[in-house]
């Protein structure tokens, strides 16, 4: 008596489609804009309900001529940016200085644990009644989403540092400043940068509800405006291109640690 | 034009929530140099209103526009906040319903339901003053929190009627082509709308930056009211995105506000009416617990 | 070699190659030999040469391109197979006793059927006590044993191993050699097991096969005749070390 | 030449405390009120900037007594525990179809990663315009933030499930939903109840969005209401209960993962 | 035993214990031992009894309790001591070349000294080519031997290796140990290595020392008299046999 087993076979023309890597995100993309298109026709809704596709992409073009999309993208950018340099380079310092004295550790942790669940939506009212509705209050939001997943991470990292490389750096008699050198930092990277790529993401929605509340610039603003205005496609707008920018600081998260970690195998996501 | 320098005295002047035309006396009174006249270079900020009144009343920022309800609310709190010029003749608030249902006076709302952005703020005081000057019961009808989507959940059937800013939601509607009718709280009771705003300190010791911040406001005001076309392309520079495509209707937003302006201010007795109504409303509707002197809220010494 | 009522596998000619985007990977080709019942055959070979793929062709897991495969019968019934892969792959979120009772849950035996015929294992691979423990808490050695008891519980003909104790350190490694023995003994099972270590095969085999890689097939098939019982003492012996020599000529690295 | 090596010992007074698990947390909440009135005394700000933690106590007090409170946490409560609900359990079979059929996995992964970077506070507004202000909106609000990582930890669970298991399972002859039961379950929930973890946190978020856009219930009205009232003590009230909620939400879920996953040696984070 | 001219490392009445929450754990009492100049000794013992504490105790991360380590001194000046361990512990962000001169970078060595030196050793350990490649790209016994090569880069006098093999396989082990033996014979170092294979020790060694649990200490110290240099047919002959039973029977587990 033999035993055989088959192997199945996808469908050839599928698998040409799914190994072209830019192909598959354009399919989905006519897939969404079909969709969309298609909701907008059979639903028939106002266009301060539903724009059109179509619309959506005149407004875009709109604004983008007469300036207003980038005055607004660039300060949103520029909050961004400054907020997730604070935020993480102090969150890495601070947890640096944390994971050094364990018993500062132990005190801060149930800060830690729950400041993961404190929704930023709801002190950012605090912050600007704090601190004005200035550029400031929207860093301090932003820096602060940034701040506790980098602070969590660089404190995961330094704990996970292998013990036994420790101990290797220990038989070198390597100094505080060379373990931190050559092996704390480098060996708690990948895990530093993950938390920044968590954080990144996180901070658009910082900045966002710092400029919801009140703001004269910005895409949270231009939202504000769309809905003040009844012009819906450039809320549209804006929802997209804070989606564009979410996305783009995630890729570029993502393409610093393909970089820094170029001695890692690259696992997808 | 005059040309700003070094000498000009720096002030933050704070509007309500974003960039908007019904903004535009201010927006006209810089960029026509009356601020600068009086030695004033005016720097905008704009937030939520409630955190405005109180950066205001601490005296950490000196003039902001609110509502007069903001007033009586923040002074019964400890902040010391005054009004220093009427800039609405009237509570600019009304309900508002599309035509075929029937709804024209404020009896029809009976087993209505109202949708409005929340129980708090302008909307729901104008709603309140409203029911109780015309006899309305509380469970007479429904107020419903749907957000700032009047004009959508009105268009959608969602809610009966909203409540709206009498120069913002019914223009948008009507330029959308639906037939509606407004009831504005105006016909029933007189309260009082915006007002330009500063603390008691300012008033007490530097009375002449408040006087100049008065007479260069005023100055703005009438030169809107007189030059609507001007005022709106001047407008264009800070309100973002006041194109062809809604030019029509936010130039009637404007022409609109503008019919609510004081231009010519009230007599001493008609505010002290207003004011002296507000309050009534806001004790009757639980908001305030006890009276104030209501000649400490506002002060006419300012206006000509 | 024709199917003969003594055999218990009979391979002939056997062909495997996978299929990879550049085309087809040659990995067994010329593979021949069978086993008698009851016998405990060892199979080695360098590296790649492709005997975890025979393994995992002969227990059903992979096709095959042509030659045959044959179980020869055993009481009027198809034979049934067990594998025992390298790693002792237990499910970490069942205790011991449940992982053990896995195939024949599968197979939706009856609750008591289940808990007797576990039982039965555990204490003949001598894992008593330790029946809800969870994998995590046991050491490697203990893992492996659970990993032989359940391929035994479904009680098969003929067991197949891949380096079972491939990540064990070399005490332990003797000391589960030693147990194996004592099962098969009991059991009488037909055994077919991968490894790496010369001596290890040497100690327990009957017959010991050595794979070459792609095309040469199986280039010695040496019958071990070292007296049973064996113990740690046989190691040491001058027969032994000859076996072993021998083996080692034949395994190019 | 002798080597020797000493090894240093901590204060043994600071061991204690840190050794008393019940006692740190206690400690650093001390810590907290203790600087929280020391800013109040030094600041002497008005109490609607900065009230003391006496007034928010006592503003709590009066709210629970006369039951605002509960009126609307719980109102909170029903749309975290609907929106949490059919977040996952459709994300979970959803995730399973993708996982199961690779194309419409590769179609979907674009949307799936973007989705990760959609703000949802900037969505929030167009949910309520589509589908109007009441719970359904922001129990599909929160339901949205919930979806999009347990649907990715689903995903990620099921693309881990050890292949040797795999073969395992072939080599008993499973059945596909064998498969599904026995190995691919039990395998991939650590991941799950990983992402429903994260996505707790974030769907408390989510709900308050909710209702800060538009609500006469719940915890985000609440704020509205404090903060239209000049009612700073209310605010804090609110914002401390989000808090706690979201921190027992966290820590009801870490509950789950570890009476789930007993089979675990368990790593505090 | 005294410090004698020829003798590169004496232990004497070297007692460990670790704290513990719940007193001193005792591992090591009454060890006493030496190690001639560039002699190769092995050191095994059952699992627990201490044999990686009295390394890492031997080359400073440990303190101990009483007694004495000496390392007499070489050339006038201190003696200098390596360290590999079980595992390979490379820096996974570091090329193999990278690697080598992590010691080197730690003590300031200049840019073309550290080249030269790691040019030196990865010849020595036959990496040639592999300079940059990362650690995730080579096989266990590359791993082993770049380990290797970076406690020998400060050139130590005495070099000692904690079951520098235990996680390869029996055929690359073999192949590595004679690549050690290689390198001993070309350095001349002082070695002193742990191991869990008896024939492995019995191999490489010139001395076998046996260290029991706790009280008892180095329990047999045997000489190992196969001629050097030694090849793989050794392991066959009945000298090897003899010594390897010998060290068994002082082994109970
Ligand atoms: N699933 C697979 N797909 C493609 N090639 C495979 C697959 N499995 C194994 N191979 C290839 O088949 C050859 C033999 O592999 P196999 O694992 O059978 O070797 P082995 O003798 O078991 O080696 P080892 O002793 O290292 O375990 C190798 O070249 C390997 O790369
Ligand atoms: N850092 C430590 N703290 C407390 N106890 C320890 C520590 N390191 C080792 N021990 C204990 O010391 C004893 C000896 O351990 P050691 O690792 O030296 O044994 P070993 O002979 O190397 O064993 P193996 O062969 O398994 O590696 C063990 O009981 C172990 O539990
Ligand atoms: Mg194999
Ligand atoms: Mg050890």
């Amino acid at each position: 008596m033999a035993i055989r087993t088959k192997t199945d076979r996808e469908n050839p023309f599928l698998q040409k489609v799914t190994q072209q890597r830019w192909l598959l995100p354009l399919v989905s993309l006519f897939l969404f804009l079909g969709i969309w298109q298609l909701l907008y026709t059979l639903l028939g809704l106002p266009a301060f309900i539903l724009p059109s596709p179509a619309m959506v992409w005149t407004k875009f073009l709109e604004v983008f001529r007469n300036g207003i999309w980038w005055h607004n993208t660039s300060y949103t950018l520029l909050e961004l940016a400054l907020g997730l340099f604070f935020g993480s380079v102090i969150a890495s310092i601070l947890g640096y200085i944390l994971s050094k004295t364990p018993v500062l550790e132990k005190l801060a942790s149930p800060f830690l644990v729950g400041s993961q669940s404190v929704p930023v939506v709801a002190i950012a009212p605090l912050i600007i009644i704090w601190f004005g509705p200035g550029l400031f209050s929207k860093v301090l939001i932003c820096a602060l989403t940034v701040f506790f997943p980098v602070l969590v991470n660089v404190l995961v990292g330094m704990r996970q540092v292998s013990q036994d490389l420790r101990e290797l750096m220990d038989s070198f008699k390597a100094s505080k400043w060379q373990i931190l050198r050559h092996l704390e930092i480098p060996a708690s990277l990948p895990i530093l940068l993950g938390g920044l790529r968590v954080g990144a993401t996180l901070s658009v929605i910082g900045a966002i509800v710092g400029e919801l509340v009140g703001s004269d610039r910005g895409l949270g603003y231009l939202i504000n405006l769309g809905r003040g205005q009844y012009d819906t496609a450039l809320v549209f707008v804006a929802v997209f291109s804070l989606i564009f920018l979410a996305a783009s600081l995630y890729s570029i998260v993502l393409f610093l640690e393909r970089r820094a970690l170029k001695w890692q195998t690259w696992q997808e996501t | 034009k005059p040309q700003s320098n070094g000498e000009l005295e720096e002030i933050t002047f704070n509007l309500t929530y974003i960039p908007n035309i019904q903004f535009a006396p201010i927006y006209v009174s810089i960029d026509k140099g009356f601020f600068a006249e009086e030695g004033l270079e005016v720097k905008l900020a704009y937030g939520n209103e409630a955190d405005m009144v109180a950066l205001v009343g601490s005296n950490h920022q000196q003039f902001m526009i609110a509502s007069g309800e903001q007033v009586l609310l923040s002074r019964e709190q400890g902040l010391p906040v005054v009004s220093v010029a009427n800039w609405y003749k009237d509570y600019p608030v009304g309900v508002a319903a599309l035509k075929d249902s029937g709804i024209s006076q404020p009896s029809d709302l009976v087993g209505k339901e109202i949708g409005l952005p929340g129980l708090y703020g302008a909307n729901y005081i104008g709603m309140e003053a409203l029911a109780a000057q015309t006899g309305l019961e509380a469970n007479d009808y429904k107020l419903v929190s749907i957000g700032f989507t009047q004009v959508e959940s009105l268009v959608s059937g969602t809610v009966d009627a909203v409540v709206v800013y009498l120069a913002n939601e019914p223009v948008q509607l009507r330029a959308r082509g639906y037939d509606i009718n407004v009831i504005a709280v105006q016909d029933y009771i007189e309260l009082v709308g915006n007002c330009l705003v500063t603390n008691e300190t300012s008033v007490k010791n530097n009375p002449e930056l408040v006087q100049k911040m008065v007479r260069a406001f005023r100055k703005g005001l009438e030169y809107t009211a007189a030059h609507p076309d001007e005022a709106w392309t001047i407008s264009q520079k800070y309100v973002d995105n006041l194109t062809e495509e809604v030019a029509p209707i936010q130039k009637e937003v404007l022409k609109e506000s503008i019919s609510h302006w004081q231009i010519i201010p009230e007599t001493r007795e008609e505010q002290n009416k207003r004011w002296t109504n507000m309050m009534n409303i806001l004790i009757d509707i639980g908001l305030m617990k006890k009276e104030l002197n209501i000649e400490d809220a506002y002060t006419d010494e300012f206006l000509p | 070699m024709n199917s003969s009522p003594e055999n218990s596998l009979v391979v002939q000619n056997l062909k495997v190659s996978f299929e990879e985007k550049d085309g087809m990977l040659q990995v067994l080709e010329n593979v021949s030999f069978s086993i008698q019942k009851n016998a405990f055959a060892c199979l080695i070979g360098p590296s790649g040469s492709g005997k975890s793929t025979l393994l995992r062709t002969l227990a059903g897991l992979i096709p095959y391109e042509s030659g045959s495969i044959e179980f020869p019968e055993v009481h009027g019934r198809k034979a049934r197979t067990g594998l025992v892969f390298q790693k002792a792959n237990l499910m970490s979120w069942r205790t011991l006793a449940e992982n053990i009772a896995l195939p024949l849950e599968l197979a939706n035996f009856s609750r008591e059927e289940i808990d007797k015929t576990v039982k039965e294992m555990v204490e003949l691979t001598g894992l008593q006590g330790f029946e809800n423990s969870w994998p995590h808490e046991l050491s490697g050695g203990m893992a492996q044993r659970v990993a032989i008891a359940r391929s035994l519980v479904q009680d098969p003909d003929i067991l197949f191993l891949d380096e079972p104790f491939g990540s064990l350190d070399e005490l332990t490694r003797e000391r589960m050699s030693e147990e194996l023995l004592r099962i098969w003994n009991e059991k009488r099972k037909t055994i077919l097991m991968v490894t790496h270590s010369i001596s290890e095969a040497v100690f327990l085999a009957d017959r010991v096969l050595v794979l070459s890689g792609f095309p040469q097939g199986i280039v010695l098939d040496l019958p071990i005749n070292l007296p049973r019982p064996r113990d740690e003492k046989i190691r040491y012996s001058p027969e032994f070390a000859q076996a072993a020599a021998t083996l080692h000529d034949h395994l190019k690295f």
